[in-house]
């Protein structure tokens, strides 16, 4: 990220991003829980301009035998663009990249899934991203959290997505896509709010330490303002307000 | 699979006595698609999309619209190519992995319902004659699967299609250069319609559901353009028609097909 | 096809098509049935310039065994094109255009063939195009029944293969590859002539509803024309005009 | 498996109770290859073509021949590709999917032979040097497989090359343009042909059927040119040969081979 | 696997134990890596090359230099790429075949470190803007398996690259020639160095071996410059970190990394 | 190779090679057993300039089990080549000219090792080129054979390798790089000095039989000579000098 062009104004003299927000703001967050007829649970998260359905299917046998474990349950993530998600078609076969994040996504969802519940079994976690916008692995994530729950899976807490970051100088909460590629540095975070654990930790670029722990704190704050938005989704399937 | 076929076969004797009673599982006439709702626009970076709902059948496609250099013999024409895929979301048996015979076949058939059409006039979808012309690429996405995969992709894909923006480019220095915020409408022929009709006993039901689809014994999906012709056909499942009933078929496809062509012309209106 | 170029007369002001047929005739067609050592039935088809030799091995037991089913035997397909049978060579590995092909044979197979009478097992027919001309579907599917009959399946009726078209606005029978490329409208046809069932049907191209039951009239025809072929070829092999 | 091994044991004790008694199963000499016939143009769209019978093992040889961009260090000769691929019709053994490593080995052998051979004079398949080459395809196609594939792809590679028409392409704007109708005679240096051997105790035995082939103990491929000189060689199977052995299959190679020679050259006369 | 979880489970608490008495079962403080041996040149013919032995971890870098073609949009600088892969000799479980995701991941964070610390400065390995560009890539090898392969492969990328000999090319007629003989310094800027920490229980220990890495609850890959700074990150395991460990682990790969980065420097100036 | 060009001097008129060896001189070997920690049996080859790593697994159970025999063991082989051992940087999957050479060297070393002593089990041989020249398949083999002893697998004899060719029109021994690409033939042999008897041999080139039997008696030669260096590798493993 260090010599990366940028002709746009990330930050302006009033503090503002380039899509408006302040510093330590967050795009628009909205999930819907229980969106999918076959899925066991499903949500449905627009984060920013981040367009993502996950469903869920199990617990459930595992094939082949061999792969189960009779002392506890497995999870299986599959993080996945569909071709006209980005700007340039994608190849529908899963990318590197992608088969890295299903992985890291994965290993952030297992402390929160009480796995031992259910021996022998799997639970798969298949996450469509319709559209992408920066941050697409956070938003992902958030909305497994939520789509996990929905299938009833238990579970020790939420997993609540946002990134920290710094562009232009500043240390900025939820990097957008411009940011991402004009920006210094992008520092994905995945945060169970309850347990005050953080399960996902990724970055690209360049931070001081001082910085490193400014983006960490920030970014935590972001996880908690997404996690009501969570609660929120479970909340309106569960308990209509109609009710 | 012995205990799977058995549940099968009593599904199948129920379905039938209730097909000789006039009657569909889920009270449908014969003739009669499931509920259709069709909105366009639902992937605004795309530079089309249509979210389609038949029935419990979901499938969203997108267009993406990107210069192309033409093969060496068809460089007077712009590039046209429909894919589809089934999610692992949409249904507890779909497999990632490569595709499989029925995604191969679900695919193609879309294709060509759309290119054999001539849906799109590819002849003004050209830069600059044998070096640079307009690619478009619909993939549909089956995001949950309730059945009659055919006929959800034809709508998605023929309504993302018909409701896409094409974006403008001038040649520059030999070489494609978008212009940015122009874009320019497609250049729409014709909207292809496919039906899919099961045929269980002696019975043809339009728009089967994914119950009907298991215990079938065959199946026509034949597509229909706005002049009511037929422009692709495609027979599946592990028994034959007779003539009468191809005959029959085909115009049950064109009627049903006008109407489901009103529908998609309406989510244009609606979208726009 | 709507829009295929065309600089060859398809029909000229006799009615006589590029190949010297008129509109309703056939392409020569020759069977051999029995032509390979090894395999359990075969046949080696000639049908206009296609060249294909179809090989039938089963019923034999299906590895995984999970793949088999206790009440039926199934049947398998594979049309595959050699290297050198088109005009620009083509890549060994299955295209889509096979797997579909090969799906749909099966499907137009399956009708005639008694597969209850061999549960647990599994019948392989490989169809190798030697040489490819416009309907090798029609010609693969015609070889593929007598192969089949000559391996000893049991088998209900034969399916005969034979596509009508359009081209040069007259409906025509037995497209063939000039016609297919440059014509209006190929609807390659299988049919089984006793039991009067319509069992493979593709269309590409544009029919009026009148159109579209002319062509599958002459279609009828055509099969029928086909079938006392394949009957000739099967009393050939048994029944030896030496005896 | 190991039932199999144990019938492969009685066989073996057979094949070799008879091979003491100077006998192989099939009545041949050691040194008798099987009944070869060679039909040309049997392929008549393909540029060349060859079907090979040797015994009950077959192979339809087809040879495409079209323009090709050059490698970078090698724009001064034309191109040359041998494949070879068992159809699933040759045994009920054979496998559909990515080629296993006996296969991919018969191929480069087929290829190996033919290339090393030099058998065509690659300086003459240019069209204009570093832009563009005559490339000739010859895939072996294995419809029956009664043991041996490696000469019956050797023969059937040799026949269709040595029979093949090369179209005549003139460039036209740096393209190469086909004349129709124009043909030119491959640049025909020499003809390779291999002969394979198997051991089986202390025993040579020329042409293996696929009986021999099963309970061989080594066997040894040698392929020589029209001169009598030795071209290529591939040694396999789980045994070794002693330095005498290998001499003896080098002069048997060499003497069957120029009997082998004589019938392909007589096959282009009769295609003719 | 029960099996292997009761051990696993015993493995799990001794190893807790010895951690409460601060001890590691190597012998080790927490935050002291194993062993670290560089050699450079250890592959001549390679433009640069690194075997790297951590402990009993072994990997060995090449780096290889030729001129590429850039991709549209970054014609104004070089091209890296970084890989690794588990070579089957490594270790009883390393497989043949395509990547798993345990190696997918293992190539993408070495590539991340290499690229995203900016340790070349891209915009020198510039021959032609948009024509033609110098790619460089290091491809990482593990040959012996003994755990924490992340930073095996980090100090092996992070010395072939550094003592690395970039060939001189020069364009002519719109091509790279390469002038024989000719070579220049890479253009680093700073050095990166991972420094992988694992969490078992409450302790946060510095390089683990294959047994701890087996059993650990969690870990972190940190990546730092010659400046200090952060530039890398990637968490794995299957349980997270608090907030003031992660602030630890920073610091620990900070001060760790300087020392290990003395050695990388080292080892350049002994193969030189 | 017959129309290979050369604008190097293969031979110059004191009969000396490009790399300065007489025709009948090998290039410098050298062998180092036991060099790996995991594998059970390993060995460094440096052949010239060929570097090659083996490492040798088992005997261990087959996964899955039906590809294991119960009356023999069976041996596995993979050469393989690292992206960076080539001129050009090489594609890490493996290519067809490595699957023949796997084949090749594994039905080199069967006849060397008792597969009867582990019935049902599997024998892995991993060579790993770091670095290429000409020969690397001998340098391979050799190596291999050093490895299998390393591991304690019962063997009959080593099998060592060593090619013979033509060059110049002067039978060599031990063909380099340059001498393989400029040169006129390649004649690869794998040999078993102790049981007399040839395992591999390959040839790619124009030889005379008069030529051929002279390759042969020279490769032997080669052959007898790396054997005792592979001898020697094995005494300085299992007793050291120091002892």
């Amino acid at each position: 990220m260090g010599g990366r062009d940028t002709n746009i104004v990330l930050l302006d003299e009033n503090g503002i991003r380039c899509d408006g927000r302040k510093v330590n703001e967050t795009r628009k967050v909205t999930i819907k829980a229980g969106v999918l007829k076959n899925a066991n649970g499903s949500a449905y998260i627009e984060f920013g301009d981040n367009k993502i359905l996950v469903g869920v299917y199990g617990p459930r046998d595992v094939h082949p035998k061999h792969m189960s474990d009779t002392d506890t349950g497995i999870l299986r993530c599959r993080y996945h663009m569909v071709p006209f998600s980005v700007e340039e078609r994608k190849n529908p076969a899963p990318s590197r990249r992608e088969i890295e994040i299903s992985k890291v996504i994965k290993e952030a969802l297992e402390p929160a899934v009480m796995l031992k519940e259910f021996p022998r079994t799997a639970v798969d976690v298949y996450m469509e991203v319709l559209q992408a916008d920066g941050g697409s692995r956070c938003a992902a994530l958030t909305g497994a959290s939520v789509a996990l729950a929905d299938a009833g899976i238990p579970m020790r807490d939420l997993v609540a997505g946002c990134a920290a970051g710094k562009a232009a100088d500043a240390i900025i909460l939820d990097v957008n896509n411009e940011e991402d590629q004009a920006g210094q540095a992008d520092l994905p975070i995945g945060y169970m709010p309850n347990l005050k654990k953080i399960t996902l930790l990724q970055l690209d670029g360049v931070l001081t330490l001082e910085e490193y722990k400014q983006c960490i704190e920030i970014g935590i704050d972001g996880c908690n303002q997404v996690y009501e938005i969570q609660k929120k989704a479970l909340q309106d399937k569960f308990f209509p307000s109609g009710e | 699979m012995s205990d799977g076929l058995i549940i099968d076969q009593l599904k199948k004797t129920q379905i039938l006595e209730l097909l000789q009673d006039g009657k569909r599982v889920d009270g449908r006439q014969f003739d009669e698609p499931r509920q259709l709702t069709i909105d366009i626009g639902v992937i605004p970076k795309a530079e089309g999309s249509a979210r389609v709902r038949l029935g419990d059948t979901e499938v969203v496609a997108g267009v993406k619209i990107q210069p192309e250099r033409p093969f060496p013999d068809t460089g007077d024409k712009g590039m046209l190519i429909c894919t589809a895929e089934i999610l692992p979301i949409a249904h507890p048996t779909a497999e990632t992995g490569p595709p499989q015979p029925d995604v191969v076949e679900l695919a193609r058939v879309t294709d060509r319902g759309i290119r054999e059409s001539g849906m799109l006039d590819m002849k003004q979808l050209v830069l600059e004659k044998d070096k640079s012309v307009i690619g478009i690429f619909c993939d549909n996405a089956v995001t949950d699967h309730d059945g009659n995969l055919f006929d959800a992709c034809s709508y998605a894909s023929t309504a993302a299609i018909n409701s896409c923006k094409i974006p403008k480019y001038e040649m520059q220095d030999e070489k494609p250069v978008k212009i940015e915020g122009e874009f320019t409408e497609p250049p729409i022929t014709t909207l292809p319609v496919s039906v899919t009709m099961a045929k269980i006993g002696d019975f043809i039901l339009v728009d089967p559901t994914i119950e009907e689809w298991s215990i079938m014994d065959a199946r026509i999906t034949i597509t229909s353009n706005s002049d009511g012709n037929v422009v692709a056909l495609q027979k599946g499942g592990s028994d034959g028609f007779t003539q009468e009933e191809l005959i029959k078929c085909a115009e049950l496809s064109i009627k049903v097909g006008s109407k489901i062509r009103e529908i998609i012309k309406q989510s244009k209106l609606r979208g726009n």
